[in-house]
């Protein structure tokens, strides 16, 4: 049987758009939810089976690649790189380089921000909220390594330029720690999903979260006291990509689904439903009128160019801040 | 000794494959592996570093502790709440209703426990049925935090676990002849003096058997810490989990394993000695 | 006389089906009272009640004159000692025997001295600290007994102690037990099913069946003068016949032997004979024996309890026959033919 | 006290009102679960905004009904098809290991016994990433030596039957030896006598005694199975059983879909295990 | 003359523990052999050794001359009724009896009408479909029989099949089962601790003790004259004393009582008297009778069997005695002396 089993993040395969791609291909999409820890995991245990198309984010690609081989290199005759905005091709096809080829090719951005309840906490502003008394038991995050790096810019600190300097970002991660634990009285609960995310914050459990700007555009739309806030130490900017597990066994599949879901149609699709904004370079035309409010409300130019854009993680990395959120967690 | 018959050797392979296979082989590999370390450098030695790293580290002893302790407790308070029901139902209410009401403890096991713990995150949440129903009855008049913290978990492990023990616990209780209670009320004994010196006594080697089983499965168990286990319920088996789906550490994670394999082996080893008891009876 | 017990027409019903049924009767300070009957018969449940582990339907019972309704079984002057024995395995002999007198809070003094006491007196010194579950069914059986006796009860109630042992250590308990009722004065109500436990030790045995008493009386007078059918095949073994006719002072039995038993006022149904009431080649002047031909089929050697088994050859029925202790009749052989006789005073007849 | 010892009406009274609320703590979540199916909401909470099936049969964006859901209806699917594997391999293979056991004097007897007893005191997550590491590396060697892909020793289906049946295993072993202990072993020497070879022994007099006892064990073997997560979760691919899928999707999201697949099983259960307690009460 | 069993010099060892010890003997063919002692002497082991379930030690077997050595059980003409019977319950009762034919491949018209045959020859015709659980124990005792007889066996061993039975079944079935052997011809190993039954069945009897044989005898000779203390104690009923000096032919016993027993060649040290091997209130001019002076401590009536417990005033020991059956000595009382006589062929002297 003809089946394409995708390892995706909820929401990157609205049903509308996989019904429809059934319909056009004969396909049938088996979808596997996942982040990108999991995502990593999974394939490294399968030694890249079991899943025939893969969406981690582009800066988590590089260096797994070259420990585990898992994925394989991405055959851009196959894309119909046509659609796509060429900036943003060049930027991933650059971080998720390995041994000089290419592994992944854009789907989606957005950002790590703030999902802030303006009404109740009008003055939340930048990372440094998620730790002030003032929110005391009314606030949330998600506990997983971009919330580090967020404490890190809150502490006034650019983590990513210690990239090459693992020992210097060791310490910086010794005082991310303490912060958060010291905060951790303050916090209300971790959120662990995006349901879960809006679930807290509408109902008023929580003031001051960190989220996703797609997830706190839509939420807007039902709230209007709520909404996404780009922190003033910078948004942490993400691109989420599609990538080719190594044994794959249905690449012709791998690659339709990669051109459907990137046709301009599709992907306004997508970000009209899910808010996060696309690499399909045609998709704006069907955009929503308040999607498109949505991204000149939360990044005037001076926003956008504080955006602080994910390089790819140096291998090793992720051990020091596995350890770091295991005792954050841990903590009384 | 007879000379082996070909039967014996029918019965034999297929049980030693399975045993070789999917016991020992995948343990020692594992054990093996705990002591593989990545360096810096990324070369890979036999080191004690997964170890030290869990000794090191004030965390992860912390929640093996924490883990261990609980588990101890939770496995009482299944006792203290279930023995009484065992007992009810083998000595107190009469044999034709009481199959049926056995037959109702067994159906929350079969149902499986993703689902049982998904009732009560359910029931739990600030906005979920017992705070409703609290605030309804005019007990309460602002939500009571019962999900994300020690005490759903706990709620959750016990939900899950104790009705394991009932079952032990009933048929042992079963073999305990009526006339011994008889015989202690016809002395002179007092219910609560039959219960202590006489049924208790008695039962113990169903009730470790369900210890055992019960704190087996609370401290090998991951679902409830982790779905109704709050910002700070760390279990151990999230941190293997974590070493294993989150982190790809596989060799510490084999460490964490192996460490939580001694830790339960250990306890139990000890509840054994302490009850007298012979593992080959537990699982009966 | 006052009685240590007296039950009026006591009756227990489970559900539609009646266990025990208007039993009445009255125990002797100091005797040993038997109940005898089959398995099933109620025995038990008679016993239960007197204890008070279950409640009567109907009737009354007086322990020394006081009436015990609603009296919960741990306040009953009465002790059981059970067919299981039921011994509290977790604990040791000692233990055991104290546990009763513990529970009254007695000092522990007393408690010690009158433990020491009672297992003297069954011949258990020195087996204080053995667990019960390393006793012998002998020693066990003690243990059960000196646990409910230390009590000092005013009845003691025993259902069928001994039926768990082996035939040889049985034969031995069942003297022992009887002795040491008799120096102890304490009244015992034992429960059997084995005719001759009953019979050797009891001062009166009560022959139950289907929930009701067929006869009480001495063993002596049981056994020779069974007051019904059932309690003549019960008590000691018989050769039974049924008797199709009855006429002019004849019996006929089923297969056609005829017998003379002159003067019965009623119509017989069945006719029982002991195997020692036969006389073997008896002389031909004996007054009142009714005479029959036999032919030996089997000998059963059984050393002081050798039988025959012969048929009657006037009517074809097969008898039990015991031989003389005396070795008089040793060189029969099988097939043989003899003569033998029966008083006419041991044909027993019923009427059912 | 026990049935047959009088006692006060007051610690009767108290007595049956603690096992009225031991079973209502027991029954709440599920019927929390079983009601909440039906509540006409997109939230997994109350209030309660009337009666809906749209949670079984709904195909709309925010509402995907249980039964118009592919995904949900998949696992389900692979759940029964996990369970049937597994209840098959283990029944097999743990009756032959009852009667290898209880039948055969071997050196080593004790020692493999033990072993065979082992996954009742390793916890389901060791059993799970020892055998993830065992069949890893096996499979990593052999593809890089060999250039054997050998599929069924990466995360996925087969190495879920795999896992699951190194310790259904034991369950089978345990469940038919308990009855093979009652089996009087005379019988077999008597058939033995009457001239029946050792195999005849087995196929006419000893499997026919045991086939309660096995048919029960493959249906226990199964519902472990249907529920299992600690083990299963490490080795899942790409086709998630009912338990994992409920889990992500109770982490990732949740809607009251949830609950229609919870209130089937529950069903199917209390069903099953109904028509069971009849048919056994008609065989008494 | 050919044996259908021979066994020379058999021993079994488990471990260090010798549970057969070198045991001899021989069975004639169409004979009822027992084989009686008491639990845990090894009688099970014996048989097993004969059936091939368990492999001797040391010694040899032989079937109707052939040696057994290395001959699986399934492979010889012995078949084996268990002490539980062992009946196959998921079978009926024409199963379980033609299971054995089957297994020999058989054709199914022989096969039915062995078994028809079988069942016609136990008296269990009619009973084909039952479940073999629906049986009375008499029943199922003859399921067992037949079961192991339809395969024509040139021996059947039974461990025990009494066993189980209730006593007055046992009775009952230990002369049906005499009767059945006699008819059917075929050779009976018998196994049991019962040594009534061993008596009353058999044409010869082997008495087991620890391991080894004590004495082989006819049923007659071993009661009346047993070769060993062991024998003297285990069969048939017997007052034993010790003896604790031997001089000029006159006995003392251990508490003192002095008796003639002139010409022994060794020095006695156990004695042995049967209760019913007393005479009471001799007459004074028999010759070669002991007299001796007792004390009747406790009539134990019980029928047909009345003994007394009797204490001999000179020495004081206990002894039991037989009452005749003939009620002679009925008004005996507790406490009256009386004089007993024995004759002294009757004092079985033994050396340990
Ligand atoms: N609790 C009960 N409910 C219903 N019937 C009962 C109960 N207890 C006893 N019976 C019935 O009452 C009858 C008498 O039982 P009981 O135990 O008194 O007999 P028994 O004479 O002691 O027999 P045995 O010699 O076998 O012990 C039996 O038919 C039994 O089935
Ligand atoms: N397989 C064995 N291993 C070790 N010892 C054994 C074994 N089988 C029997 N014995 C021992 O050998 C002795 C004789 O046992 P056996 O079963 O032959 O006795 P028995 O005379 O049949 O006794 P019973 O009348 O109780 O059945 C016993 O002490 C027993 O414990
Ligand atoms: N609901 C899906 C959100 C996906 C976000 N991806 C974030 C990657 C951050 N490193
Ligand atoms: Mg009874
Ligand atoms: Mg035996």
């Amino acid at each position: 049987k003809n089946t394409l089993r995708l390892l995706t993040w909820k929401g990157y395969a609205p049903a509308k758009l996989v019904k429809d791609f059934e319909a056009e291909t004969g396909i049938d999409v088996k979808i596997t939810y996942s982040n990108n820890e999991e995502m990593i995991a999974k394939l490294r245990a399968t030694r890249g089976g079991g899943f025939d198309l893969a969406q981690p984010s582009q800066d988590r690609i590089s260096f797994v690649q070259a420990k585990f081989p898992v994925y394989q290199p991405i055959d851009f005759s196959r894309v119909n790189t046509g659609q796509l905005t060429a900036s943003m091709v060049e930027a991933v096809k650059k971080n998720s380089a390995y041994d000089g080829k290419a592994y992944a090719v854009p789907f989606c951005y957005g950002t790590t921000g703030m999902i802030v309840n303006q009404k109740m906490a009008p003055d939340a502003k930048d990372w440094s909220d998620l730790w002030n008394p003032k929110y005391a038991g009314k606030i949330s995050y998600r506990l997983k390594r971009p919330l580090l790096i967020a404490t890190a810019f809150g502490l006034g600190e650019n983590p990513f330029a210690l990239y090459n300097d693992i020992n210097a970002y060791r310490a910086l991660m010794k005082r991310v720690e303490k912060t958060l634990i010291d905060g951790k009285k303050l916090v209300k609960n971790y959120w662990t999903s995006g349901d879960t995310q809006v679930a807290i914050i509408k109902s008023g459990d929580a003031w001051v979260i960190s989220g996703w700007d797609g997830k706190g555009w839509s939420l807007h739309a039902t709230n209007p006291d709520i909404d996404f806030i780009a922190p003033k130490s910078g948004a942490l900017g993400w691109i989420d990509t599609f990538a080719i597990p190594a044994k794959s066994k249905n690449l012709d599949a791998a690659y339709k689904w990669i051109n459907f879901m990137l046709s301009p149609k599709n992907a306004a699709y997508f970000t009209n439903k899910e808010g996060y904004g696309t690499a399909s370079a045609d998709a704006i035309k069907y955009l929503n009128e308040d999607i498109k409010a949505n991204f000149s409300r939360s990044f005037p130019p001076e926003v956008l160019d504080n955006i602080k854009w994910h390089p790819p993680v140096p291998e090793g990395f992720e051990t020091i801040e596995a350890k770091v959120l295991d005792r954050i967690k841990a903590a009384k | 000794m007879k000379k082996r018959s070909g039967t014996f050797y029918l019965l034999l392979v297929p049980v030693l494959l399975w045993l070789v296979m999917l016991i020992v082989v995948p343990h020692l590999d594992m054990f093996f592996r705990s002591f593989r370390f990545e360096t810096d450098e990324g070369a890979m030695i036999f080191s004690l570093n997964n170890y030290l790293a869990f000794f090191e580290d004030q965390i992860y002893w912390l929640t093996f502790v924490k883990t261990a302790l609980y588990s101890i407790g939770v496995t009482f308070l299944a006792f203290v709440v279930t023995f009484p029901v065992a007992f009810y139902l083998t000595k107190v209410i009469a044999k034709k209703y009481s199959s049926f009401m056995v037959l109702l403890l067994l159906i929350p096991i079969w149902i499986g426990e993703l689902v049982t713990i998904y009732g009560w995150m359910i029931l739990l949440s600030d906005n979920g049925v017992i705070n409703n129903f609290l605030i309804n009855i005019g007990l309460i008049d602002t939500y009571l935090p019962m999900l994300y913290n020690n005490f759903s978990m706990t709620i959750g492990l016990l939900y899950m676990s104790m009705l394991f023990m009932i079952v032990p616990m009933m048929s042992a209780l079963e073999s305990l002849d009526d006339s011994l209670i008889e015989a202690a009320s016809d002395l002179g004994a007092s219910k609560w003096t039959i219960f202590y010196r006489i049924v208790i006594p008695y039962t113990t080697p169903g009730i470790a058997s369900g210890g055992i089983i019960v704190f087996m499965l609370v401290i090998g168990d991951y679902v409830a810490p982790n779905i109704l286990g709050g910002k700070s319920s760390l279990w151990f088996t999230e941190q293997i989990y974590n070493k294993f789906l989150a982190t790809f550490n596989w060799n510490e994670g084999a460490a964490f394993g192996f460490l939580l394999l001694m830790l339960s082996s250990t306890i139990i080893w000890i509840a054994l000695k302490l009850t007298g008891q012979k593992l080959e009876k537990v699982g009966s | 006389m006052s009685y240590v017990l007296e039950i009026k027409n006591i009756t227990k019903k489970f559900g539609d089906f009646t266990a025990v049924d208007s039993v009445s009767f009255t125990v002797d300070d100091g005797g040993f009272f038997s109940i005898l009957g089959g398995s099933g018969c109620g025995k038990t449940t008679l016993l239960r009640m007197i204890a008070g582990f279950e409640e009567e339907t109907e009737g009354e019972l007086y322990i020394r004159g006081e009436s015990m309704k609603g009296i919960p079984p741990e306040k009953r002057p009465v002790n059981i000692v059970f067919q299981n024995l039921a011994l509290f395995p977790m604990m040791n002999v000692e233990k055991n025997v104290a546990f009763g007198l513990q529970r009254q809070k007695l000092p522990r003094q007393e408690v010690k001295h009158r433990v020491t006491e009672m297992l003297e007196r069954v011949g258990l010194v020195g087996f204080e600290k053995k667990k019960v579950t390393d006793l012998s069914g002998g020693q066990r059986q003690r243990v059960a007994i000196a646990r409910s006796l230390v009590l000092r009860p005013s009845i003691l109630l025993l259902d069928e102690p001994l039926g768990a042992l082996d035939r040889k250590l049985r034969e031995h308990m069942k003297i022992e037990l009887k002795v040491l009722q008799k120096e102890i004065g304490t009244t015992f109500i034992y429960i059997t099913h084995d005719q001759s436990e009953a019979l050797v030790m009891s001062d009166s045995v009560a022959v139950m069946n289907e929930g009701h008493f067929e006869q009480i009386d001495t063993p002596k007078n049981l056994y020779k003068n069974p007051k019904t059918s059932f309690v003549a095949g019960f008590v000691g073994e018989s050769n039974e016949f049924s008797v199709t006719d009855y006429r002019d002072g004849i019996l006929v039995t089923g297969s056609g032997c005829r017998l003379n038993k002159p003067g019965l006022d009623f119509q017989p149904r069945k006719l029982f004979m002991r195997p020692e009431a036969f006389i073997l080649n008896p002389s031909p002047d004996l007054e009142n024996v009714e005479l029959i031909d036999m032919k030996v089929k089997a000998i059963l050697f059984d050393g002081s309890n050798t039988k025959i088994s012969a048929n009657i050859l006037d009517g074809n029925d097969d008898v039990l026959i015991s031989l003389p202790q005396n070795a008089q009749f040793e060189d029969l052989r099988e097939g043989e033919e003899l003569k033998v006789g029966i008083h006419r005073d041991d044909l027993k007849c019923y009427r059912d | 006290m026990i049935r047959t010892l009088p006692c006060s009406r007051l610690y009767k009274v108290g007595y049956s009102l603690y096992i009225l609320l031991f079973y209502i703590f027991l029954i709440m979540p599920l019927v929390t679960i079983c009601v909440l199916a039906f509540n006409d909401s997109n939230f997994i909470a109350l209030p309660w905004n009337g009666f809906s099936l749209d949670w079984f049969f709904a195909d709309t964006d925010d509402r995907l009904g249980l039964f118009k859901d592919p995904d949900l209806m998949m696992s389900v699917w692979t759940s029964v098809e996990t369970g049937f594997f597994v209840a098959m391999f283990s029944t097999i293979v743990g009756t032959i290991a009852a009667l290898l056991f209880e039948e055969e004097r071997f050196r080593f007897k004790g020692l493999l016994y033990f072993l065979a007893l082992a996954p009742l005191v390793i916890p389901g997550v060791v059993l799970g990433i020892s055998i993830l590491l065992t069949s890893t590396y096996t499979g990593t060697y052999m593809e890089e030596t060999f250039g054997w892909d050998m599929e069924f020793l990466s995360p996925g289906f087969w190495l879920v039957v795999i896992g699951q049946f190194s310790f259904g295993a034991t369950y089978v072993m345990l469940l038919v030896g308990a009855r093979l202990k009652k089996f009087d072993k005379v019988l077999e020497e008597a058939a033995l006598s009457l001239r029946a070879t050792r195999l005849e022994v087995i196929r006419l007099i000893t499997l026919p005694f045991l086939r309660p006892a096995i048919i029960g064990a493959f249906v226990v073997t199964f519902l472990i199975s249907f529920s299992n997560f600690n083990t299963t979760i490490f080795l899942i691919g790409s086709d998630p059983t009912l338990p994992v899928d409920l889990y992500s999707r109770i982490k990732f999201s949740s809607t009251p879909v949830l609950n229609a697949v919870s209130f089937m099983i529950v069903m199917f259960i209390t069903f099953s295990a109904m028509i069971s307690f009849v048919l056994n009460r008609k065989k008494i």
